[in-house]
């Protein structure tokens, strides 16, 4: 019954903190227990076995990506499928790059090159919207792939590259793990800005966010670079651990799926909803993949369908439910028993 | 008249295909004057007041405020110079509170306020269209004249020079509709230069100084409302001819 | 509510079953574990449902039908774990950590296609399993041996690959057979790429005439421009550094367009059973990259291949990689424990016996593969290849039947 | 010339992979992340009854397109009304399709390894070369562009010369209203689905006289239909047909006279050009 309610139920309306410039008790709060959880999160790759530190770094991965991903894509609607454009991009240029430039200057470069790419793409897809962005997004990944393929022929290099950095699994993990602190740290900035009430306006009504005053156009571009630059950082922090690059992975449109898949599945409302989308997701399909190796793909899309028809307002819609219930719970429990001691 | 006009209208025309939306309208403003736009439903009416917000763009003509040209500019530029607007259906922000959908008029406008400043800002206001303790109030919980006055204080919020009213005052009941109107001419008092486009008639006849009518897109008398709407072709636009 | 409660508990039920079979599966301590993690699904899953998963099975079989593998303390039976990766590289290094840490398998087989293999090398060196490669030619074999001391590579390198194929085309052309003139297309992906840009200097140095040479890209519809523009080139020799499903479409485009050159040389696939499956008679004297010696011996080898997977084995990697599992299970029974530094040792040092003929990996190379094969009365024999001595002769191609 | 032909042959190709997939998006509204398998299922259901029967592939469409037609409807009926009931806008049922679609694409893989294996499955009909202004060309492909022709023809009169397809069309131009002048909305994109899960194993049918497929292709063709879909403006089926074949051309130009090796290239280039020129597509109409 609850689902059925709740999918009448309008746009989540994101609690009022109101726009203040000093930090509030609460979110020193709030930026303390984030700061635990990175620091256990950290501690991981100390305490588990290889097999924990692999998931750990899956994770990782895709918590950034997802994350940064949310930045644009929650607030303003527009589903992106050109994260692996500019993911593969970074491991391009790490992959290239390695014997001319120390490989953390490649992995700068890697963001600002994703940061202009992304730049130029914004500024030509401003009158696209809707489903033609989503699949022009898509166009653009695999674009790009084709001409990196293509260029690799003409100029004659190798296909696949080698990437060899001498970094030990808990390195790639942490380096991926300042990232996700990065993409959060910048999202939490987002949202208590400006420009992240800016996007708030433009998600929920455009015509009304101009008329405001807002430069639509400029923040949409802004919030599209800054997604796409941790795409392209994440690319370039991935690339050593792959060992290997070439076109078919590092571009790989299934990985942009994955990313917006987890991304609503854990609800895009919120800064930390994907995560909650990419940790289940990852143990769920872990678990499968553990359990099932010949039927891997039969119960990953079973499973999954499973989540879209009984986890309709993804993990955080479920979880803000329980909550709701919780509430309702105790105030009729406190009600049942005033009602009690007045009848005794 | 003063010197400057606030809002000059000149040969504004806009075309959809085939169709005339506005044709050929001209008129000037003067500061802290209050304009009344009416017509028939489909007159144009609410498109000239896209035009003026730069919602459309004209397909020909100039519209200048205070002297600067503003066709064409797009509608955050001119809210920046100081137009704001409600609109005909009201258009809220559904996923924010009240307090949020009323700031959201005033930090990126033509007056700009942040942090505790704007909240306190945004509070007066809300007291001031008679919605005192709405602010942490879901959107969609409100009626839809309690809309309305979020949207109208949502316009003010930047402080505007001109302001844009599509209809604010459909709708309303016998008392609410005279509070509307006190608060409509309180905001003249302050300064604002206005334009309303309304049919409710009493309303026109007690703000506005002058009236334009528009039929089918052109502009077909112009004057003091009592004039106007005494006017033998405003009524046969309104009514139609006796013999059609 | 009432069907979704039971779909709930179903869902419960499954996992909790799902972890009673892995616990089940667990419990037997004399069975040795091997590990197998490859593509099930994704763009390389036909080709390792061909090359890569069958060959395991059949070969556990094997070792189970005549009673497991004999160590020091008796006969152990083996026990596959097979894990999908999807195609995706994170999921095969997670499914080879799960092997490592989790299941703790005694063995891991190799992964499937170059770049996973590589992905995967830092981990069997952290484990010390040894990696015996599949499906993986590069050029970067003496550096990435050095890196890791217990990698082996089976199948030479890109350029060995090109070589024998030019060399091929070589000698045809010094025997007066063809001219000098040949079309070269690649597919623009990986391997293509390489074997392209590794042939294009032997082609020159061969004294051949580069008539046509362009790529095309992975997942090209319609390979009728591509094959009509090379056929307009007039070469005497058409080749084609392509992946499975272009080398198809190129076969099928050459007998309609009606290229009739001498010598037709397709890489990858062509010596997949289903090549001359669909084309019949028209594949006879198709050039490809593979080939095997047709004995007695690797007749048995198909045979039982098909009888104990239900799927034929290719006529490049399978045989080849069934031998490497021969010489696996002799490093182990010789070894005579499980004893995983001591088995990569051995392989390194002894000589082993089998179906393609004896072997050698000391340099952590092997000595001995086929480069080329040629499609002769249905079977894809070996007319070129490093470290043996006796190859079919090469035929010409007449016509498209 | 040839260009012209081969151009034409292959965009036939791509219409078959694409009307299917714009019945179900373009009508009912269903973005069809499984589309793809769909088509590799008619191909596979070709490519048994071929190796079992050895009878034209063309009669395999007797049995596959009823076939498809029924599973589509089911599809429909079990999967995606319940996402219709939920939705409360527009966007979210994009969203929750996407999502469910996803999945079924999956169970769809599996389903199809589990029963064909993941192996390559090809089979040669009609490789033979069929003279065209004195030009050699695939039998096969030819036949295909024939089906393909008749197809598209078939659907672009039934869609508007019949009742339903009159009914078809008011759903995609406006659903609500369509509701309002009695057309049972529901059924209507019931039928559409159905009817584009037909056409797409019916392409399926076609194109495995000359292709090779393998269980995990089916993305392959989804993406390819959804870019000539959207490129053709996603509510006219009209608009499908002509992007298949102006992809199909530019792609051939590009390939006969440019360098193969950036015929995709192209074909990307090229959507994403005419997208910035008309963020609606081709035959779109803009919104608002």
């Amino acid at each position: 019954m609850t689902s059925e309610a709740q999918a009448a139920a309008p746009v989540p309306v994101t609690k009022s903190t109101g726009h203040r410039l000093g930090i509030t008790g609460r979110e020193w709060r709030n930026l303390a227990i984030a700061a635990v959880l990175f620091a256990l999160a950290a501690v991981v790759p100390l305490v588990g076995s290889g097999y924990v530190q692999s998931i750990a770094i899956s994770i990782a991965i895709y918590t950034a990506l997802a994350t940064s991903w949310m930045l644009f894509s929650g607030p303003t609607n527009y589903i992106s499928l050109a994260t692996a454009a500019f993911f593969g991009s970074g491991m391009y240029i790490v992959a290239g790059g390695l014997d001319l430039a120390p490989y953390p200057v490649l992995v700068l470069l890697a963001g600002v090159a994703g940061a202009l790419f992304a730049a130029v793409v914004g500024l030509a897809t401003l009158r696209i919207s809707g489903v033609y962005f989503v699949i022009f997004s898509l166009g653009l990944a695999e674009l790009v792939r084709q001409i990196i393929t293509w260029l690799q022929h003409v100029l004659g290099t190798m296909s696949g590259l080698y990437v060899y950095v001498d970094r030990s699994e808990e390195m790639f993990f942490w380096q991926l793990l300042a990232l996700t602190a990065v993409v959060y740290l910048v999202g939490w900035w987002i949202g208590r800005s400006r420009l992240g009430f800016a996007l708030r306006i433009i998600g929920n009504d455009e015509l009304v966010a101009v008329h405001c005053g807002i430069n639509t156009a400029r923040a949409k571009v802004i919030l599209f670079v800054i997604s796409s630059t941790f795409a392209a950082i994440a690319g370039a922090l991935v690339a050593p651990r792959w060992s290997y690059v070439e076109p078919t992975i590092a571009f790989s449109p299934f990985l942009s799926f994955q990313v917006v898949i987890m991304a609503l599945l854990g609800g895009v409302h919120r800064l930390w909803g994907p995560l909650l989308g990419v940790i289940p997701f990852t143990l769920l399909w872990e678990l499968i993949s553990a359990n099932f190796p010949a039927q891997t793909t039969l119960l990953l899309g079973a499973a999954f369908l499973l989540i879209v028809y009984f986890i309709p307002n993804g993990v955080v819609g479920l979880i803000e439910d329980a909550l709701r219930q919780r509430g309702e719970w105790l105030k009729s429990l406190r009600l049942l028993l005033v009602r009690r001691s007045r009848d005794a | 008249m003063p010197d400057s006009p606030a809002l000059t209208a000149h040969a504004v025309s806009k075309r959809f295909g085939g169709l005339v939306a506005v044709n050929d309208i001209s008129f000037a403003l003067a500061e802290n004057e209050v304009l009344g736009l009416i017509g028939p439903n489909g007159s144009g009416k609410t498109t000239m007041m896209n035009l003026i917000s730069g919602a459309l763009r004209p397909s020909a003509g100039e519209i200048r405020l205070y002297g600067e040209d503003i066709a064409g500019i797009g509608a955050s530029r001119i809210a920046r110079k100081g137009v704001a607007r409600t609109f005909q259906l009201v258009r809220m922000l559904p996923g924010l509170t009240v307090l949020e959908n009323v700031t959201a008029g005033g930090v990126f406008g033509h007056a700009r306020r942040w942090g505790q400043e704007l909240n306190d800002y945004a509070h007066a206001l809300l007291q001031r269209v008679g919605l005192p303790n709405a602010g942490d109030v879901a959107m969609t919980a409100l009626t839809y004249i309690d809309q309305k006055r979020v949207e109208l204080a949502r316009a003010l919020a930047g402080d505007p020079k001109v302001l844009l009213l599509d209809e604010w005052l459909a709708g309303l009941n016998p008392t609410e509709l005279k509070t509307g109107i006190a608060l409509i001419e309180q905001l003249r008092a302050e300064g604002r230069t206005i334009i309303i486009v309304e049919h409710v008639m009493h309303a026109i006849r007690s703000l506005c100084d002058r009236c334009i009518v528009m039929s089918s897109g052109a502009k077909i008398a112009e004057g003091t409302p009592r004039d106007v709407l005494a006017d033998a072709e405003v009524i046969r636009a309104y009514l139609g001819t006796a013999d059609a | 509510m009432r069907r979704r409660e039971l779909l709930k508990y179903g869902a419960a039920t499954t996992v909790a079953a799902s972890f009673g079979q892995r616990i089940a599966r667990a419990a037997d301590p004399s069975v040795i574990k091997f590990g197998v993690v490859g593509p099930k699904t994704g763009p390389l899953a036909p080709g390792a449902a061909v090359t890569h998963f069958p060959n395991f099975k059949l070969w556990a079989y094997e070792i189970n039908q005549r009673g497991g593998l004999k160590l020091k303390d008796g006969m152990h039976k083996v026990e596959l774990i097979e894990y999908d990766d999807r195609t995706q590289p994170p999921e095969t290094i997670k499914a080879v950590e799960r092997l490592a840490t989790v299941d703790k398998v005694d063995f891991i087989m190799p992964v499937y296609a170059t770049g996973f293999n590589l992905a995967v090398a830092p981990i069997y060196a952290k484990y010390n399993y040894p990696l015996v490669t599949q499906a993986c030619v590069t050029d970067q074999m003496d550096q990435l041996i050095k890196r890791y001391p217990n990698i082996f590579f089976v199948q030479g390198s890109t350029t060995s690959f090109a070589q024998a194929a030019i060399d091929i085309l070589k000698k045809l052309k010094d025997d007066k057979q063809i001219g000098n003139k040949v079309a070269v297309v690649n597919v623009a992906d990986d391997f293509g790429i390489e074997l392209a840009n590794a042939g294009r200097p032997i082609f020159k140095k061969a004294g051949f005439d580069i008539v046509y040479d362009k790529s095309y890209p992975l997942g090209t519809q319609d390979l009728a421009p591509v094959v009509k523009a090379a056929k307009a080139a007039n070469p005497d020799a058409f080749v084609a550094w392509s992946y499975p499903p272009d080398t198809f479409g190129l076969a099928e485009q050459a007998k309609i367009e009606g290229l009739n050159v001498k010598a037709y040389y397709s890489a990858v696939a062509t010596a997949f059973p289903g090549f001359y499956q669909k084309f019949g008679p028209a594949a006879e004297n198709v050039l490809g990259a593979g080939g095997i010696k047709d004995t007695p011996e690797i007749r048995a080898y198909y045979k039982a291949h098909k009888e104990a997977t239900g799927v034929d084995a290719d006529y490049w990697g399978s045989p080849f990689y069934y031998s490497l599992l021969q010489m696996i299970t002799q490093s182990i029974e010789g070894v005579g424990s499980m004893d995983l530094k001591a088995i990569t040792a051995y392989l390194k040092s002894h000589t082993f016996k089998t179906i393609v003929g004896e072997l050698d990996i000391r340099n952590q190379k092997l000595d001995k593969f086929y480069t080329v094969g040629q499609w002769q009365n249905g079977f894809f024999n070996a007319v070129a290849g490093v470290g043996f001595t006796d190859y079919s002769p090469v035929k010409l191609k007449t016509s498209w039947g | 010339m040839d260009i012209i032909i081969i151009g034409l042959l292959l965009g036939a190709t791509y219409a078959l992979m694409a009307m299917g997939l714009q019945l179900q998006y373009g009508v009912a509204r269903i973005m069809n992340l499984a589309n793809g398998e769909m088509l590799i299922a008619g191909a596979f259901g070709t490519f048994w009854f071929y190796t079992a029967s050895n009878a034209s592939p063309f009669y395999a469409l007797i049995g596959v397109i009823p076939l498809a037609f029924a599973v589509n409807w089911a599809i429909y009926r079990v999967l995606i009304v319940p996402l219709v009931r939920r939705a409360r806008n527009q966007g979210q049922l994009e969203v929750d399709c996407i999502l469910a679609t996803f999945g079924l694409s999956f169970i769809l893989v599996g389903i199809l390894l589990a029963v064909f294996g993941g192996e390559y499955l090809s089979y040669s009909y009609l490789a033979r070369p069929i003279f065209i202004l004195g030009e050699p060309y695939g039998l096969n492909r030819v036949a295909a562009f024939i089906g393909s022709l008749v197809l598209c023809l078939g659907l672009y009169l039934w869609l508007h010369r019949t009742r339903p397809g009159l009914a078809l069309r008011a759903v995609s131009v406006n659903p609500a209203a369509a509701g309002l002048v009695s057309i049972n909305v529901t059924r209507a994109s019931a039928l559409a689905f159905a009817l584009g899960g037909a056409v797409t194993a019916a392409g399926g049918v076609l194109l495995s006289m000359f292709l090779t497929f393998d269980a995990s292709l089916g993305v392959v063709f989804t993406l390819k239909a959804l870019i000539i879909v959207i490129l053709g403006g996603v509510s006219d089926i009209r608009g499908a047909i002509l992007a298949a074949f102006i992809l199909g051309l530019a792609e051939t130009t590009v390939a006969s006279l440019v360098d193969p090796g950036l015929t995709l290239a192209a074909a990307y280039l090229l959507f994403m050009a005419i997208l910035l020129v008309r963020p609606e597509g081709l035959l779109g109409r803009r919104s608002s």
